[in-house]
């Protein structure tokens, strides 16, 4: 085991596939000469070259668009949207087009595209550059939507996704990209679809994701300070949404929280609050808990910003009200 | 009539002329089977357009793909899908192009390099884009030929597209289908250049426009056009031609007048194509009539065809939504 | 009163106001000389001219976005989505700037727009022009999200859409048209973001809006005739979403079902199941139920597309499940 | 340096100058609160680019609306807005233009008639082309001026918002400010078009392309510009500047070389304009010595009124959502 960065995990997840299948491309906004904006595809343009790392215009509805075009032609892109912020920008051809092609021509027609968007808010960019709106995206049949929240995972979710027929929405968190963690030496896949235990408790279930994933572990290691075990399942991927481990964990505990970043209605936390209570009503003991954003457009001042966005603090309010 | 197309044999002619009539008859019997209610959704006919899809298309190879908007019928069968499966998947049957999930506006045909019918005005530009930088990729020879209309030239996608295949000297044949219209919105409505291919020049691409009313013209420029993209990348090649129908059925009309529609009416491409076979080219009236009388027989066996097909398996629902299938749930019946 | 059809309710609320308020204009596709793809705009552009009925370009992103321009400089304008797929090619100008303007800027900046889209599924339209994608709008704060399921409701509701100070998107289901009602003969406004019992009842409740409004009272009319009164609550607004009225009914039949058309999972039901079981956790006597579409691109063939999309028989079912 | 200009008077001169040195200073001011963390999210400084924006809105009206994008500060202060309010915005204080919501992209003073500072590329555009649209509308005198970079040009909404422009004949300027790349990449790229006036040729739209160092022919071009928006429509304006400092604080600039960046910067289009009221115009040193100063207070004083502001009230985290301020709810916090 290696201990990697989120950044450095992603980037050999990368580097590994194009090495592997020359079908591999890479598309997006500076992901060339500049090295990715967050130097994620660094060096890539020096050894893979300009024909598999293509510096694109500022244009993501042909960013999305080409490269569903070349995976619908036997390619396997990689589109990166700079941000997810910008995915509205290309929203047709990520719902309409990526998302439906193989259903739309009897599956004659499919595009195996990767779509790598950096998201998340916390970094004062204001109201359009700070959202996290992964749950829009997973409303969607026939995308596949990943978010982890581990390198060990980013990296072994790439790979899978980059294999994967379907077309995948791969969401980065931007904060993330420093944290570490382990990462096995060999190559190894994670499977797209499947949620993860990553803390095992007994107290009560944080259901999470992406950035909130470590956020939720910290929260853990505090209540587990005051001798509350709270056991943490990372849902790993939006769409498809695998409540298995979600509810074998809630049926031991019977309280959950669930914790994301995104604003509070309509997200990620209505979905799985409402197949827990679906699915395993009579093991409810207390209302389940969402612990989400304000539901405001982030603003740029920094206290703000950070009043509207949910905290380990938060979480831990929540878990002592159900415990 | 254009010259340069006397290489053309009259075997090759008489394909043409039937695959324009081909296209025609089964329109129309579209529109009956339309109100009989047994094509539902929207359906768009390429009554009057024949000329341009079967001109630029005979002169394809292949290798090269063929990508259009919703207006496809016409363009499936010059790609070489039979007529049966374009039947079958407008009366929405197991057998059709797309197994009845597309419907009118989504045939495809990826055997014969057809990529659909796509319905989001403009969306499938960026898709012949990305194919075409396939295919540069790994070195083939083929070129992707992408029609659209008039209308969709205004959308932002148009100017992605067409900016990056300049950009990255994309083989792409861009075809503009000027009719005149978007839905009810003349050109000069929507469109602050009425020559389409005026755009190009924004680009820095080479193009040019012709009518699109004789089918031999339109292959002329389709020749030209064509060579250009084998060698140096994208061109825009703007064909002007009509739409005699209405934009799809249930079109009021209220943009255009009756007289209007009858002028261009006069100029039909089968028409014009027929005399000029006759007059020009010494075929006999006979054969052309023989030529016909298959075409009826072959849209009658279609119909045929798609009427006896069984509608798709209830649970044809859940395929084809991922590469594995997606087992719906028992309890809610969701998936 | 007098009984209109829903076009009919939508097309009025649109003549008054704009005889009202010169500052009210429509854009949009085919709005004026063709009279609305539904007919709704009919004869407007003969009466108020080019200036204020204009038909653009297919460019959904510049007529919304021209849109949010001149409401920003102090016009009303109406702009009109063919359907509301193509929204999807106006997203970043409805979430990123209709939604953003006026916190982005401390409030100097407002777009009071109205965008008027027509959704829905049902008529054989395929996968990308059958949506029913109303929750990814109504996730965004900053937007208001209405979505009619009465004539009355209709014409109140645009009206006071269009005199809003804030951007709404209006959501008309293309299947309604021809649906009748009564209408009031005077002038009148309905509240935005106000749920309504459209049926009372007090076995059941039924929480829906827009097109299963009528789906769900033709299910209880099913329902009252083998003895179970289903009480309906109609949101109407999505975005603000008032829950008092759902919530007062569910204390009272502690039994819901929530029936949408759009997909099931992220969906309404999703959001509003969750608040039920946060809000009113101990008048829970049966697991909530959701009514939904398929989690499937909807096909072209009628059967297909038929047994995927929710219908009065699917409510009943839930409703028998839960009573 | 251009002639016609001689009709400015010395006061206005001096004014011009003091304007383009106060953006200069107040930007490298801000890249040093930036580095102490004062100034947060992304920070884009207009160094270089002075002469682009000072020459353009010294011949605009009152009545004119002036809309751009993240690049923004020198806009504003040349819009009118003062040193403090754009100071207080970027230490995102109550007491600044956006009172702390928007930061340094989102600048925005509507009583001047600035409109923002807007982060998503090109989505400015059609709003630009809405205001100019309600100012035609309503019979008003005033002409939008839109400003973007090179890199906005090659993105959906551009195309669409100079179409209908076009078409509509709205009274918009589009400024593009061509500094030779958009964040790494160099326009040819991502243009397929190196002059991006040449895009104007697409729509039918007049344009021009003028070298943007030197303030007093960036005036007279605009002026140009102006009279024919104020005509007949919307006109492209393509100035050639160039960015002293990276794309944003941060930028590591591996996409050029600091030879190039010294070259441009021996071209200053502060020096030049000194170097002009020095020796053509018989300005003395000490005078243009005396705005310097003047500068320096000026931005002394914007710091120290931004420091010592407060930052917005908790409750502002709930307020201008809606018309009607958010009630959060008591029990999660929530609205
Ligand atoms: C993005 C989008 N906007 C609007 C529509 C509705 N629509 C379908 S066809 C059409 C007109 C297209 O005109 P044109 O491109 O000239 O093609 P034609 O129908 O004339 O062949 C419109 C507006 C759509 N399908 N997609
Ligand atoms: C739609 C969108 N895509 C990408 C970005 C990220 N981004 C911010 S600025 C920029 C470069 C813009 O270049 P240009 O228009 O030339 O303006 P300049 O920065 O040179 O002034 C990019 C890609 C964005 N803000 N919005
Ligand atoms: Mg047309
Ligand atoms: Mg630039």
């Amino acid at each position: 085991m290696a201990i990697l960065t989120f950044r450095e995990a992603i980037s050999q997840a990368l580097w590994e596939e194009m090495e592997r299948d020359p079908r591999v491309l890479i598309m997006g906004e500076e992901v060339g000469v500049w090295g990715g904006t967050y130097a994620v595809t660094k060096g890539f343009f020096d050894h893979f070259g300009p024909e598999r790392v293509l510096d694109t215009p500022i244009a993501e509805g042909v960013i999305v668009g080409a490269a569903n075009g070349a995976a619908m032609a036997g390619l396997r892109p990689v589109a990166e949207l700079m941000t997810i912020n910008f995915a509205f920008l290309a929203m047709d051809q990520i719902v309409n087009h990526s998302a439906k092609l193989r259903s739309m021509f009897g599956g004659q027609i499919t595009a195996p595209v990767v779509i790598r968007a950096v998201g998340g808010g916390g970094r004062q960019l204001g109201a359009t550059h700070s959202q996290t709106p992964d749950v829009v995206f997973a409303h969607f049949p026939g995308l596949k939507v990943v978010a982890p929240g581990t390198p060990h995972d980013a990296k072994g979710l790439l790979k899978a996704a980059i294999r994967s027929e379907d077309p995948v929405l791969f969401i980065e968190h931007a904060t993330l990209y420093q944290a570490k963690g382990e990462v096995p030496e060999g190559e190894y896949l994670e499977p797209i679809g499947v949620s993860k235990i990553q803390r095992p408790g007994r107290d009560v279930t944080i259901v999470t994701y992406s950035k909130m994933l470590q956020v939720s572990l910290q929260a853990a290691d505090a209540l587990a300070r005051e001798g509350i075990e709270a056991e943490v399942v990372d849902l790993r991927s939006l769409r498809p949404l695998d409540m298995g481990p979600v509810l074998e964990s809630f049926r031991r505990t019977n309280r959950a929280v669930i914790a994301e970043e995104g604003w509070r209605s309509y997200g990620i936390g209505s979905e799985v609050a409402a197949r827990i209570y679906e699915e395993a009503f009579d093991d409810v003991d207390a209302p389940i808990e969402r612990v989400a954003q304000m539901e405001v457009p982030l603003p740029y001042n920094r206290d703000l910003e950070q009043a509207a966005l949910p905290k380990a603090d938060d979480i831990i309010a929540a878990v002592r009200r159900v415990v | 009539m254009a010259s340069g197309n006397s290489k053309l044999d009259k075997q090759e002619l008489l394909r043409l002329y039937h695959e324009m009539v081909l296209v025609r008859r089964l329109e129309e019997r579209s529109a009956i089977l339309y109100q009989e209610g047994k094509i539902g959704g929207f359906l768009h006919l390429y009554i009057g357009q024949e000329a341009v899809g079967t001109g630029i298309l005979s002169v394809r190879r292949p290798e090269d793909r063929v990508i259009t908007a919703y207006r496809d019928h016409g363009i499936a069968i010059s790609c070489g899908t039979s007529a049966r499966a374009v039947m079958a998947e407008l009366l929405g049957k197991a057998t059709g192009t797309s197994k009845g999930k597309g419907g009118s506006m989504h045939l495809a045909d990826v055997e014969n390099n057809f990529w659909g019918g796509h319905a989001i005005v403009g969306a499938h530009l960026p898709l012949a884009a990305g194919m075409a930088l396939a295919d540069k990729y790994r070195g083939e020879a083929g070129v992707t030929i992408c029609f659209f209309g008039d209308g969709a030239t205004n959308i932002g996608y148009f100017h992605e597209a067409l900016n990056l295949s300049m950009l990255w000297r994309l083989p792409v044949l861009w075809v503009c289908e000027n009719n005149l219209y978007g839905m009810g919105t003349a050109v000069e409505r929507a469109s602050a250049v009425s020559q389409i291919r005026q755009k190009a020049e924004g680009y820095g691409m080479p193009n040019a426009r012709v009518e699109g009313m004789d089918v031999l013209e339109v292959r002329q420029a389709a020749e030209k056009a064509l060579e250009a993209v084998r060698g140096n990348g994208p061109f825009l090649l703007e064909v002007i031609t009509y739409r005699f129908r209405g934009h799809s059925m249930g079109d009021p009309e209220r943009y255009r007048t009756s007289d209007e529609v009858q002028k261009y009416q006069a100029n039909d491409p089968i028409g014009i194509f027929r005399r000029h076979l006759i007059e020009e080219r010494k075929i006999k009236v006979e054969e052309l009539d023989t030529e016909e009388t298959k075409v009826e027989e072959e849209v009658e066996d279609a119909v045929r065809f798609a009427e006896s097909s069984p509608e798709p398996a209830p649970e044809e629902l859940f395929r084809d939504i991922y590469a594995d299938p997606v087992v719906p749930q028992p309890d809610t019946g969701q998936s």
